[in-house]
């Protein structure tokens, strides 16, 4: 029974990374990598790892999928920015 | 083997490989929906898994997951609340699929606990894991677009 | 079958998240593929330290001896890495808004057409 | 070199790889096997320093120095991110507006604040005993700081976090450990020796010598440095606005949850 829990886990880990990489657009992509997280933490669980379970959970579940947001934001303001400014440019310019 | 580890493998296989598809596919609302769903298909295999494998520490990890998995939601919600404004709701299906799910494996592993501190940290948990999936379900049908924002 | 495929598993999570950070159009995605390849370490790590039958190395709730356990040693690796990779991963995560502040774009393409 | 070219360079590569990995799967101990020589030793020394979480006995007394490294990786991690996104000259602050957040996600994360904040203090005293310690709860302990902000909004989160008092507590963390170890060469012994301390009584809180008192420096740390990282991410997001931005309009907290 062992065997057949870490062998599911296993191929739900290798789906989700496929899955992971698959998924271009970065916000999207930080929804799969949090169910990465959760994959990994049900893997090292079964692999009687629950340390190393809770490491990756407190930092796959909500640690990172923020840091992915926040600079997705950041980059996507900057390009806003980058936009208005020459909006405003132009304008000047006419 | 035991019939906890057997649940937890069929919850895995019929649970998270559905999850796994709609977080990767679909409309951004259904994937956000999806990943609140799998944080609480894997509190609830690892509650099976600790009784599974007679480890009462291994709830802490449980623990944890009910905890922190309805932040993980809130900050998508709170995020990606502008840009998912047009996609569809979920029904209230998702709802009270959370809720008896919880309830179909927190009770009986409650029943074979019998009374006790282990008790009470179940029932703990159980009730920090549907409230959190409620809430985070609620904020994410009230994440609306920008446009509609009355702010500027 | 079983005796290889957590290896053959841990290659494939490498090898994909290498795949995607090569082909990868969006720096952020970049590093979301490097989070994968993390993974992949972590995965070979504690299939090496698995022992059939045991269970965790945490005296907690059994006396010594009393039943099989795995390698804890592996474990520690894996355990200070989760960690410290995600502060690694913030530490890319913030050139890659340095990155986009500088040269307005994410796509590493256009970057190093940019440096000519 | 052209896309097409490097695409398939990538793939000759990939496929090396994947060939040198599979043949030395193979050749690999077998999944599960019972031969283990390292892992017994390290049960059997952290049994004898009355460690009943052996993980926790090897990173923190069996291999404490390396985890030195490890800790030392993350402080100059988190270093380079406050260097890198500090405010820029042609950058300035603006006041992000008041988020409107639905009454019961407010309520539910207010409640789970200090719920979450001692969970992640327990996970870090219990670290010597259950899965757990100073890594996993820091941040666990960090992320509930955070649910202010998702049930208020960032400036609720600024007011209560004295962000310069959390940048000395990650540093403080780093030099505990340091002292620490330093303490075990004073006490005549080697660099970070588990042997300042009595070992205490197997499977209680103060059991383990040195390792609850590294798990507790290594827990602050990891606690300050996440606070620190992320009170840097939501200042560029929120709060920033570069030089092209228009004073008037902000895309700050505006959004509903």
């Amino acid at each position: 029974m062992a065997d057949v829990l870490i062998a599911v886990a296993l191929l739900l880990v290798a789906a989700t990374a496929t899955a992971a990489v698959a998924v271009r657009d970065p916000a999207r992509q930080a929804l799969v990598l949090s169910v990465l997280g959760l994959t990994l933490t049900l893997l090292f669980t079964v692999l009687q790892a629950p340390d190393v379970a809770l490491s990756q959970l407190a930092v796959g579940s909500a640690l990172t999928p923020l840091l992915i947001l926040l600079s997705v934001r950041k980059a996507r303001r900057r390009s806003l920015d980058q936009v208005r400014a020459e909006k405003e440019a132009e304008e000047g310019g006419t | 083997m035991n019939a906890w580890l057997v649940a937890a493998a069929v919850l895995m296989v019929a649970g998270l490989g559905p999850v796994l598809w709609c977080v990767a596919t679909g409309p951004l609302r259904r994937r956000v929906a999806a990943q609140n769903t799998g944080t609480l298909l894997v509190c609830l295999v690892l509650l099976l898994l600790a009784r599974g494998y007679a480890r009462p520490p291994y709830t802490d990890v449980a623990l944890v997951v009910a905890l922190l998995g309805p932040v993980g939601t809130l900050v998508y919600a709170r995020l990606l609340g502008p840009e998912m404004g047009d996609d569809p709701q979920q029904g209230p299906l998702t709802k009270a699929f959370a809720v008896i799910a919880s309830a179909a494996v927190v009770l009986p592993l409650c029943v074979a606990e019998g009374p006790g501190r282990s008790l009470v940290k179940l029932l703990l948990i159980g009730a920090i894991l549907v409230g959190g999936n409620l809430i985070s379900s609620k904020a994410l049908a009230g994440a609306r677009p920008k446009e509609a924002d009355d702010h500027g | 079958m079983m005796d290889v495929l957590p290896y053959l598993v841990a290659a494939w999570v490498f090898l994909v998240g290498c795949y995607g950070l090569a082909t990868s159009r969006n720096l952020i995605h970049a590093v979301g593929c490097l989070a994968v390849c993390q993974a992949a370490t972590y995965v070979l790590l504690l299939a090496v330290g698995y022992r059939k039958g045991g269970t965790s190395p945490v005296f907690a709730d059994f006396t010594p001896g009393a039943r099989a356990v795995v390698d804890p040693v592996v474990q520690a690796l894996a355990l200070t890495d989760v960690v410290v990779g995600a502060t690694v991963t913030a530490l890319l995560l913030a050139l890659v808004i340095q990155v986009a502040k500088r040269h307005h774009t994410l796509d590493p393409d256009e970057l190093s057409e940019l440096r000519g | 070199m052209n896309r097409r070219l490097r695409m398939w360079v990538l793939l000759l590569g990939l496929a090396g790889t994947a060939a040198l990995l599979v043949a030395a799967a193979f050749r690999l101990p077998a999944f599960g096997t019972g031969f283990h020589p390292y892992g017994d030793r390290a049960v059997h020394e952290a049994l004898a320093r009355q460690t009943a979480n052996t993980v926790a006995a090897v990173n923190f007394d069996q291999r404490a120095f390396d985890t030195l490294g490890e800790e030392t990786i993350l402080f100059a991690a988190v270093l380079g991110t406050v260097v890198l996104l500090r405010q820029a000259r042609d950058e300035r602050h603006v006041e992000p507006a008041p988020a409107d957040v639905a009454a019961p996600v407010r309520r539910y994360a207010l409640v789970l604040l200090p719920v979450t904040l001692v969970a992640g203090l327990y996970i870090v005293a219990h670290g010597q005993l259950t899965p757990g310690g100073g890594f996993q709860g820091g941040v666990v302990a960090a992320t509930a700081l955070h649910l202010l902000y998702i049930a208020v909004d960032y400036r609720a989160l600024e007011r209560i976090r004295p962000l310069g008092l959390f940048e000395v507590g990650d540093a403080a963390g780093e030099a505990a450990y340091l002292v620490i170890g330093v303490a075990g060469l004073l006490a005549g012994s080697s660099y970070l020796a588990n042997t300042i301390l009595p070992h205490g009584t197997f499977n209680t809180l103060s059991s383990g010598g040195t390792v609850p008192l590294l798990n507790a420096a290594i827990g602050m740390e990891v606690a300050c440095a996440v606070v620190v990282l992320l009170a840097r991410f939501l200042d560029q997001a929120v709060e920033i606005e570069g030089e092209g931005a228009n004073e008037g309009e902000n895309e700050g907290e505006g959004e509903r949850t």
